[in-house]
């Protein structure tokens, strides 16, 4: 490819990523041109992208990988001031809901009576409907059983917003369980295959 | 990402430590206020969640629980929650048959050889850790920095607006709207729109339009009998009747054979 | 100020203008920054932002100042490439606005209260806004009764877009009738057509 060529395509690339709400996959990005495009070739702009941007002092934006695509993300060093333009910062989530999700994140796909099971209470039909609507969890199908409940699974959004690659980039559940060895027999990991958990991508 | 401290919410919740390690931080008193109950109960999410607070706050093993103790602390609260407020003690009260449950159990006389599995309290300590784990778990997500708090997303503009088509409507989509509209509208069951009908509104609205253009038009100004055919001008005059039957506009003529003139009411 | 001052303001303002969906402000500006800071060094900074990405080539995105504030917007040269990754999938008008357009296509004029009657439902002024920014239909007059309601009517767009020379080329609803006579007496058609319409040359 001709330098100029490079140059435009790589101007595209970057007039796409930050003026797109969502984060761009690749193939997001091959559609940008007429012409096919190898993703070898997507991946080395993104590079040189990537690095146009850090090569800058100091850097505003960066260019990041997340779940669902690439995207532009303000500098972390940068947040504190750009957090000045909205002093209304968003409310922060009830245990309830945070507990939920940890259990869905951790444990999906779970039905509603998982989560009940697991944190010993009902579960406020208002949490499951704030994750959804946050497009944090979805439905991804019911369970076989009587009364077919649906079964949640976190979504690519939720990475997303995360700055997660995928749930592999969660910390372990074994990192949470308070005694790594277990006495009286439960819980041990080969024979109770329920804890600790293990995702796996 | 992974190994940081794991750093504390707000009390009652308390440093997870166990076995002889000291927590960092004490939570105040067991004993609360009447008038404060409900804030309180507001702390914990459930039975777990108490439990695992009574075991932190009285040093208890969560391995090797004293059941008559913790079963003891725990009818306190709940008796406390069931004087109070009763319909929140539902889940608790369950959780106290439990307790009960796994502390009678235990005064049973052992067999001589004891699996491990048998031991009463191994489904409540699975329980009580795996619900630990989920809360240490959900406090960490709260940590992590998200879109919109922590991270800031470029989303400069794009004027797409010219690229937009409109949607397009076909004759059928209008038709089918219209039969809908009369479907529902029953007192227009005998209603009857014509060809002719259309071509006399089309008139109309013509005409209306060239009176908005000037305020008064003689009569004869909204025919033009050189190039319309009869018909057209039978429906021309139909539609200027019909305007003004809906006394859209008014006719005036000032004595017999003089000019009949037009205008909008 | 000094070099590496500024340097960082420009970074903090082109962070906070490339993540912010709305333009921002010069208000908006100042108080991203703790200190007090002049308007015109914000008009200062602003000038070199611009300057900076002009001199970029090719240009993928620009600075620039509309009615509420700043804004960082596409290259228009961009545009088409990034017409790409969101492909006009065909839009579709509400049941409301298609019956809506239906009936002053039949029964203009009309008043907003005749559609209203007909419908059995409130018209959302929406729907009235977007026929006539469609420049299907315009305002012929009003009716003079109370409040003096506007008269809606079709306009020659609204044929020409459907292929229609004339009203009289909708299709009649004598379908809808029991007995085929016709109010104005004119025009009778040689037989009842049905559904889906007779076009007749």
């Amino acid at each position: 490819m001709e330098n100029n060529q490079i140059a435009q395509m790589k101007a595209v690339l970057e007039a796409a990523l930050l003026t797109s709400a969502m984060p761009l996959s690749l193939d997001d990005m091959s559609r940008l041109f007429p012409e096919r495009i190898e993703r070898a070739t997507l991946r080395m702009l993104l590079d040189e992208l990537t690095q146009d941007w850090q090569q800058r002092q100091p850097v505003s934006m960066r260019l990041v990988q997340v779940a669902s695509g690439w995207r532009f993300q303000a500098s972390e060093e940068l947040v504190p001031f750009l957090a000045r333009l909205s002093p209304d910062r968003p409310q922060r989530y009830s245990r309830a809901l945070l507990e939920t999700l940890a259990i869905i994140a951790y444990r999906q796909p779970v039905t509603r009576g998982d989560i009940e099971e697991l944190r010993g209470v009902a579960v406020n039909p208002n949490t499951i409907r704030q994750l959804i609507e946050r497009d944090w969890i979805d439905v991804v199908g019911q369970r076989e059983v009587p009364g077919r409940p649906s079964l949640y699974a976190t979504t690519k959004t939720f990475l997303d917003d995360l700055n997660l690659k995928s749930l592999a980039d969660l910390p372990p559940f074994e990192s949470f369980v308070q005694q790594p060895e277990f006495a009286l027999g439960v819980a041990q990991p080969e024979s109770q295959s329920t804890l600790p958990m293990d995702i796996q991508e | 990402m992974s190994n940081q401290s794991l750093p504390l919410t707000e009390a009652p919740q308390i440093e997870a430590r166990i076995h002889g390690e000291k927590w960092t931080q004490l939570p105040q008193d067991l004993y609360i206020p009447p008038d404060a109950l409900e804030v309180y109960l507001d702390a914990f999410e459930g039975p777990l969640d108490l439990l695992l607070y009574l075991i932190r706050k009285h040093n208890l093993d969560i391995l090797d629980i004293p059941m008559a103790q913790l079963t003891q602390q725990y009818m306190d609260y709940v008796e406390h929650m069931r004087v109070e407020k009763l319909e929140l003690a539902a889940d608790y009260l369950l959780m106290s048959a439990m307790l009960i449950e796994i502390k009678s159990r235990m005064l049973l006389p052992k067999p001589t050889l004891v699996a491990e599995e048998d031991d009463p309290r191994a489904e409540l300590v699975r329980r009580l850790l795996e619900y630990e784990a989920i809360k240490l778990a959900a406090e960490r997500l709260d940590q992590m920095p998200q879109v919109g708090v922590d991270i800031m997303v470029a989303q400069a503009y794009l004027d797409k607006v010219s690229e937009q088509k409109p949607p397009q409507v076909s004759l059928d989509d209008l038709i089918d709207a219209w039969q809908n509209v009369l479907k529902r509208a029953s007192h227009f069951a005998h209603h009857k729109v014509g060809r002719a009908e259309l071509s006399v509104r089309e008139h109309m609205s013509q005409i209306m339009r060239q009176l908005k253009g000037a305020s008064m038009l003689e009569f004869t100004a909204l025919f033009d009998i050189v190039n319309d055919g009869i018909p057209k001008l039978v429906v021309c005059f139909l539609a200027i009747l019909e305007l003004a039957r809906e006394g859209l506009i008014s006719l005036t003529q000032q004595g017999a054979y003089s000019p009949i003139y037009v205008q909008l009411n």
